[in-house]
């Protein structure tokens, strides 16, 4: 990233605005060492998800007449996009890599698992399949895109998830269905069928929003932050983040930064993977502007910024904060100006600019900041950080 | 003991000859000095050994073995650390990060499939951190953001940074650049202790006369590209032409 | 196709149990299974029984992206139909299944969603009204990807989908669904309807090239248009080329047309793509050299490639302009309400809100299966272009098609930019159920078996 | 597939017409990508800013729907023509971004790469949102017009080998030389330009130097502005004019030919929207479903085996 390098390089002349996504290394982080801390603060949180956002959520735009509630799908939808962004913050996040082209592993993902289903229809087996498919994809992109940096690392990459998009819509619609959308995945419960999708997880009335699908998609959620927090607390998240702060002397460590970068790569588009089976899984259908196009690259980028690069799961606040003003604000109507319909848009572009304005460390490191502040921690670590990422101006 | 040696190593750029058929041995434990003026080539001599830059002709051969074509990552396998003029460090990351990633690829060499192995569970890596830590006396600093240390303090960490590759041969290139008076004296300090404590071989690129005179043991001359004079401080010193093409015939 | 789910799908629990579990919650008076007639004989199926004394229609359309015009136009079609049928008024007063005061005893309220003209969206939005909003029916959609994207889902969900504007043959061909039902004429139509037309206005064996846009729609309508006018007019195709999905520039496309030996080229664009494709091609100049058709017409395209749509051919679902009673009541309605004519997707929308209505007031209940089994076959004329079949065999209305031409800019006043040539009747059009698009469609289960 | 001369001249046309195009949208954003490292997701809105400011200036345009619409502003614009679009356009633009440098990219030059692309991203989403909803979400007529400088370029006229053309393109094509041409010597020969060369070199050295950098930086801008608004006029006048262009038209081709060309380099924006203007006309002739996917991998194959692109400094591309 030019800019950063430019800030390291600098460092000896002028103390110019550190970059803020780094994570200050506190009490905080040696809280996020303890693994099982994570595992269960994200267990507890998947727990209680489905409920706030369908039940009481549904209960609260029915007192102030607003339908703001969440449906049945939508929990599952954020958790699959959050396995997604979980993965991309590794690349875009620690090591500093901003890619625009990871809806092509997303997209092979979901095809290959939906063609798998109609072989063996197997959910976990389609994941696999998804999974492999992504990565052996993500190899060769990534050993051709790892050389370059910035705009042309972000093209390159975009350009790979053009051509798979225009070659699924037209040429390959043999194989992909093309514009019609691909629907007969034949997987539609786990164990065989035996437990359906759609039936709740409980007969209780109340928690008729927990579906199968979604206790498949939480599992999966809770299986991708350990192995995440694995690995931001192996050598690699070290290495990760030492990478997107000064390259060069990652090499003069006597580190070989090419496989590191191409592992971030590959480890990012395994989690694409991923979720691109779970997708396909869960929605029954995919079509190539939903998997492959650039804008779907585009908003996995979004989703990761808006939640905060700075931490593990930032990018899940991200993930949910967008899915919920797509899905859900699109649908509300306000009294005195109707249908927001096709307001979302400006609503969203409204979200990223405040964002990006008032919290530079997005929603997770907002919260972090806030706690920071509650909990009043010596050392201000919170305070200083932002105040350095706005010290920097420009002389 | 000759640790490294040079073999008429070329370096060009286009018509521009930076590093001119230079030929210079560097023994174990010695303190090696590379001098000369702006442009002599001292920098483009450091990165060909490094591997940094890519030599157009000759080889570099250290303890034996030729790295001539080895790329920066291998060459610090083998041995050999550098210490940049712009203290290259990682702002973001806590003083104890910084030294650690330098330890661990000491540790486990250039590239390890160790993706899900916890990191706190590599206690070589954390002594080794410590110890360097505090060889430059900025163990009690280590939680702080790197980025927020005084520029001093910095440079220090860079070196520890260099260190904690557990190097038989450091490379230091201006050490003292941008520094005030006493801070250079603090380094050079730091620096002949370290040279006992752990037994290191240093080769130092430097334009400040006074340092090199005091602690280099050889030193070698470069004007644009080619040696001009190679020996000990008093050598140099008396050599005609390291007077008239760098120190413009003024008596030292 | 579907595969037969024997084991307890969402609905039948979510709803016993989740509508009492939100009454609950909420306080509300949670009797449930009053208001209309005994309409609970039939078990839970999709968003059936139909809770309170509403009944929840979802209007699905596109209000962002391309189409926003257009969704727009069909939103006032669907809202129109909502206040005829809980008040009277328009089509409701002549049509003999529908009461004016709402369906089964129960007032029609409606919630929208944005289908964005994007598969995904539109299925995401669908998805609320469904689980959350307890939609019965969903219609809407200007595309074929989006349609055939929501009936899947329909399909999945069982609860009912009437298709309104997609005109490719595989929305009742080979990705038809039992919970689809398609009033729009398709693509194989339009060839039908138009061949005769052209080839009496210009003549017999000529050269014919085609642009097409390279997705669902245009692939079934240029394939159409080259078997009708092959076997009706004795053309003969000179080339066929896809233009890829997001085109605007087709000049490059244009300047490859053979200028001497083609007499007729065919834009199978709709839309955005005809209002950029048709306005190059005139100022290429290729109008001097032949004839030009563009198979589908639609309003967007018509007001924003007005100056250029002088003579040329194409069809039409429906037009304000039609004499017939039922076309006159609903242009009438339409205009006092928004003061301005339907456009023919307004139309389509209006229709296919009553069908669905007057379906259920045949079969006296909300349960899809039967719903479904009242429209299949149904014969009706009421709906603005004489007799109508809705086929029980691909869910394909059986209904003229109207072949229309651009007026000359001088002629054209702000709602009539194009005039009927010609109202094909439906016994010259059409297939059976076991040629054309039909022959490769499985309608799937009712959800009853 | 043996081509004939004719189609061989008509690819060649076509490819120059839509490269023209392409280089007017790389340019702009090279130099600002070049010089201020500034990501800018918006240039895509910039284009559609051209295209609306063009319409309303080259016509009375009625309205039928949107805020203006509903307040009772039924028409909007005055019957300009072309000429006064030409002036105005890209003068707006150049306020425009006067406007974005000072409150858009000034707060946000060291601000992390991903920050400026959120914000951009947002302004985009904004700009395009903020069009429909206010001038309503209808496609407009593309504004074309009939006679330019007397001569009448609605006929299109018979070329050697290319046989009939469209005029009004001929005249784009002429027309868009022009200005790439204008800008290319403001950018060679002036010393305006000389800051902005040695900017896109090393914005480091530039700034360290302690040249007054800041204004330039608006002029940069505010000219990378001005030729994307310029390029939203040129589509507006071959293609409908409808609030999604920005985005489906102008913003990836824009990253492309700067990528292709070099980013920083003024000459790799022409060449670089040359070629792929060149690529797209000639696959559309032949092989027209394939004609994105050549495109795309065109592009990889260039980035991978010629990293700094046809024209860019190899620092700038390592």
């Amino acid at each position: 990233m030019t800019d950063r390098e430019v800030a390291t390089d600098g460092g000896a002349v002028a103390e110019s605005g550190e970059p803020a996504s780094a994570s200050g290394g506190s009490a905080l982080s040696r809280l996020r060492e303890r693994d099982d801390f994570v595992v269960v603060a994200s267990a507890a949180a998947l727990i209680v998800f489905p409920f706030l956002l369908v039940d009481v959520l549904g209960i609260v735009g029915d007192v102030i007449g607003l339908s703001i509630g969440g449906y049945t799908g939508l929990p599952s939808l954020v958790l699959i996009y959050g396995i997604i962004v979980i993965g991309f913050n590794l690349l875009l996040g620690y090591t500093g890599l901003l890619s625009f082209g990871h809806a092509a592993f997303f997209g092979s993902a979901a095809y290959s698992a939906a063609l798998f289903s109609q072989v063996v229809p197997s959910p976990l087996l389609m994941v696999v399949v998804g999974t492999l498919v992504a990565t052996l994809l993500a190899w060769p992109i990534g050993f051709v895109s790892i050389r370059r940096s910035g705009v042309y690392f972000a093209v390159l990459t975009l350009t790979f998830g053009q051509a798979l998009y225009f070659y699924a819509l037209g040429p390959g619609s043999w194989l992909t269905n093309g514009d019609n959308g691909f629907s007969n995945i034949e997987a539609d419960g786990l164990f065989l069928g035996a437990l359906p999708f759609d039936a709740p997880l409980t007969p209780l009335p109340f928690l008729d929003s927990y579906t199968v699908m979604y206790g498949f998609a939480a599992v999966s959620m809770l299986v991708a932050v350990w192995v995440g927090n694995r690995i931001i607390n192996s050598p690699y998240g070290l290495i990760f983040e030492a990478l997107g702060e000064n390259e060069e002397r990652v090499e003069f460590v006597g580190l070989n930064v090419f496989r590191y970068k191409l592992m971030a790569f590959v480890i990012s588009a395994v989690f694409a993977g991923v979720g691109g089976a779970l997708f396909v899984i869960h929605e029954q259908y995919i079509h190539p502007t939903t998997g492959l196009y650039w804008i779907q690259s585009g908003d996995f980028v979004i989703m990761t910024v808006l939640g905060g690069t700075g931490g593990l799961v930032g990018p899940v606040f991200g993930a949910f904060v967008f899915e919920y003003v797509a899905n859900v604000v699109s649908g509300v109507s306000l009294p005195a100006i109707g249908s927001i319909g096709s307001l979302w848009r400006f609503v969203l572009g409204a979200v990223f600019v405040t964002i990006v304005w008032v919290f530079p460390r997005g929603i997770y490191g907002a919260g972090e900041d806030l706690v920071a502040m509650l909990t009043d921690r010596s050392g201000g670590e919170g305070g200083g950080d932002t105040a350095a990422a706005d010290g920097g101006e420009r002389e | 003991m000759t640790l490294l040696r040079t073999d008429g190593l070329t370096k060009q750029f286009g018509g521009l000859v930076a590093v001119d058929d230079v030929s210079f041995q560097v023994d174990r434990g010695e303190t090696r000095a590379v001098i000369g003026p702006n442009g002599a080539g001292k920098s483009t001599l450091i990165n060909c050994i490094t591997g940094a830059l890519e030599p157009t002709a000759g080889s570099v051969e250290f303890d034996e073995n030729d790295i001539t074509n080895l790329s920066p990552h291998e060459t610090v396998q083998t041995g050999i650390s550098k210490s940049f003029q712009t203290a290259s460090i990682f702002p973001g990351m806590t003083v104890r990060e910084n030294v650690e990633i330098a330890a661990l690829a000491a540790e486990h060499g250039s590239f390890e499939f160790n993706f899900l192995k916890r990191l706190s569970g590599f206690s070589a890596v954390h002594e080794t951190a410590d110890q360097m830590m505090s060889a430059v006396g900025l163990l009690g600093d280590d939680d702080t953001e790197a980025g927020s240390l005084p520029y001093g303090d910095k440079r220090r960490l860079e070196i520890a940074i260099a260190l904690a590759s557990e190097p038989e041969l450091l490379l230091m290139d201006e050490p003292t650049a941008g520094m005030s008076p006493d801070e250079t004296a603090d380094t050079v300090d730091l620096v002949e202790r370290l040279q006992e404590e752990l037994g290191l071989t240093i080769l130092i690129v430097e334009h400040d006369m006074e340092i090199i005179f005091r602690i280099a043991d050889r030193i070698l001359v470069l004007n644009r590209g080619q040696v001009i004079a190679d020996g000990t401080p008093e050598e140099v010193q008396e050599s005609e032409r390291v007077q008239e093409a760098y120190l413009g015939g003024v008596e030292l | 196709m579907a595969r037969d789910t024997t084991a307890l799908s969402r609905r039948d629990v979510l709803k016993t149990s989740g509508a009492a579990g939100v009454a609950g919650l909420a306080g509300l008076a949670g009797c449930t299974g009053g208001g209309g007639g005994g309409d609970s004989e039939y078990p839970a199926l999709g968003n059936y029984p139909v809770e309170g004394d509403e009944v929840v229609f979802g209007f699905n359309v596109p209000q962002s992206g391309s189409y926003s015009q257009e969704g727009a136009d069909e939103l006032r079609g669907y809202n129109l139909a909502k206040e005829h049928l809980n008040n009277g008024g328009g089509w409701v007063d002549s049509w003999e299944d529908l009461s004016g005061d709402g369906v089964l005893g129960k007032t029609v309220a409606s919630v929208e969603g944005d289908t964005a003209t994007d598969p995904d969206t539109a299925r995401q939005s669908a998805t609320r009204m469904i689980n959350r909003d307890n939609a019965i029916m969903i219609t809407g959609g200007s595309s074929s990807a989006t349609a055939i994207a929501m009936q899947k889902l329909c399909q999945e969900e069982k609860v009912q989908f009437m298709a309104c504007l997609t005109h490719s043959n595989d929305t009742t061909g080979p990705e038809c669904v039992r919970y689809s039902f398609r009033e729009m004429f398709n693509a194989y139509m339009t060839g039908q309807a138009l061949a005769p037309v052209l080839a009496e206005e210009y003549g017999e064996d000529l050269n014919f090239y085609q642009l097409y846009a390279d997705y669902s729609w245009g692939q079934t309508q240029q394939d159409s248009m080259n078997q009708f006018f092959t076997e009706v007019g004795g053309w003969s195709q000179i080339e066929s080329v896809p233009t890829p999905l997001g085109t605007s520039d087709y000049s490059s496309y244009l300047s490859d047309v053979p200028r001497d030996e083609t007499d007729v080229l065919v834009l199978n664009h709709y839309g955005l793509d005809a209002a950029n494709s048709l306005p190059q091609a005139i100022e290429a100049g290729l109008d001097q050299d032949m004839e030009i058709v563009v198979p589908l017409y639609n309003r967007l395209m018509a007001e924003a490639a007005a100056g250029s749509i002088d003579g040329i051919f194409g069809t039409a679902d429906w037009s304000w302009q039609l004499e017939d009673s039922a076309s006159q009541s609903f242009t009438e309605a339409f205009r006092s309400e928004y003061d301005k004519v339907p456009s023919y997707a307004a139309r389509l929308a209006y229709t296919q809100a009553l069908q669905y209505a007057a379906a259920c007031e045949r079969a006296e209940t909300f349960y899809p299966p039967e719903v479904i089994r009242a429209l299949e076959g149904y014969e009706y004329d009421n709906a603005g272009l004489g007799a109508e079949t809705m086929r029980a065999c691909d869910h394909q209305a059986q209904r003229d098609v109207l072949v229309v031409r651009g007026l000359p800019s001088s002629d054209q006043t702000e709602s009539r930019l194009l005039e009927v040539v010609n109202q094909t009747s439906r016994d010259q059009l059409g297939y059976g159920c076991n040629e054309g698009p039909a022959a490769e469609c499985e309608l799937g289960e009712y959800g009853d078996e | 597939m043996l081509l004939l001369q004719s189609e061989i001249a008509s690819i060649l046309l076509n490819g120059l017409q839509q490269g023209a195009i392409y280089a007017l949208l790389g340019i702009g954003l090279t130099i600002i990508l070049g010089t201020m490292e500034f990501l800018n997701l918006a240039h895509g809105a910039l284009y559609l800013v051209g295209a609306y400011v063009g319409l309303i200036v080259f016509q009375e345009t009625t309205l039928t729907n949107g805020f203006l619409y509903s307040i009772g502003i039924t028409s909007l614009g005055f019957d300009g023509g072309f000429l006064a679009a030409i002036v105005l356009v890209p003068v707006i633009g150049f306020g425009i971004g006067l406007l974005m440098e000072r409150f858009v990219a000034e707060p946000f030059y060291d601000r992390p790469e991903t920050d400026q692309l959120l914000v951009t991203f947002g302004l985009a989403l904004i700009v395009e949102e903020t069009i429909k909803n206010v001038i309503g979400g209808n496609t407009f007529q593309s504004i074309a017009p009939s006679t330019l400088f007397g001569v009448n370029v609605s006929q299109p006229v018979s070329l050697p080998f290319v046989g009939l053309f469209p005029s009004w393109r001929l005249l784009i094509i002429v027309i868009t030389f022009f200005v790439i041409g204008v800008t290319y010597l403001a950018i060679e020969r002036t010393d305006f330009g000389l800051v902005v060369q040695a900017g896109t070199r090393d914005s480091e050295m530039v700034r360290l130097l302690g040249i007054k950098i800041n204004r330039s930086y608006s002029l940069v801008f505010a000219l990378g502005a001005a030729l994307a608004a310029f390029a939203g006029l040129i589509g507006a006048s071959i293609q409908t004019i409808s609030p999604q262009i920005g985005t489906t038209q102008a913003l990836v081709p824009a990253f492309l030919t700067i990528v292709v060309g070099g980013a920083g380099s003024v000459r790799g924006a022409i060449a670089g929207g040359m070629v792929l203007g060149l690529i797209i006309s000639a696959m559309t002739q032949t092989y027209s479903q394939w004609a994105q996917i050549v495109l795309y991998l065109f592009v990889a194959l260039m980035l991978v085996f010629r990293p700094q692109g046809l024209f860019g400094t190899a620092e700038v591309g390592e």
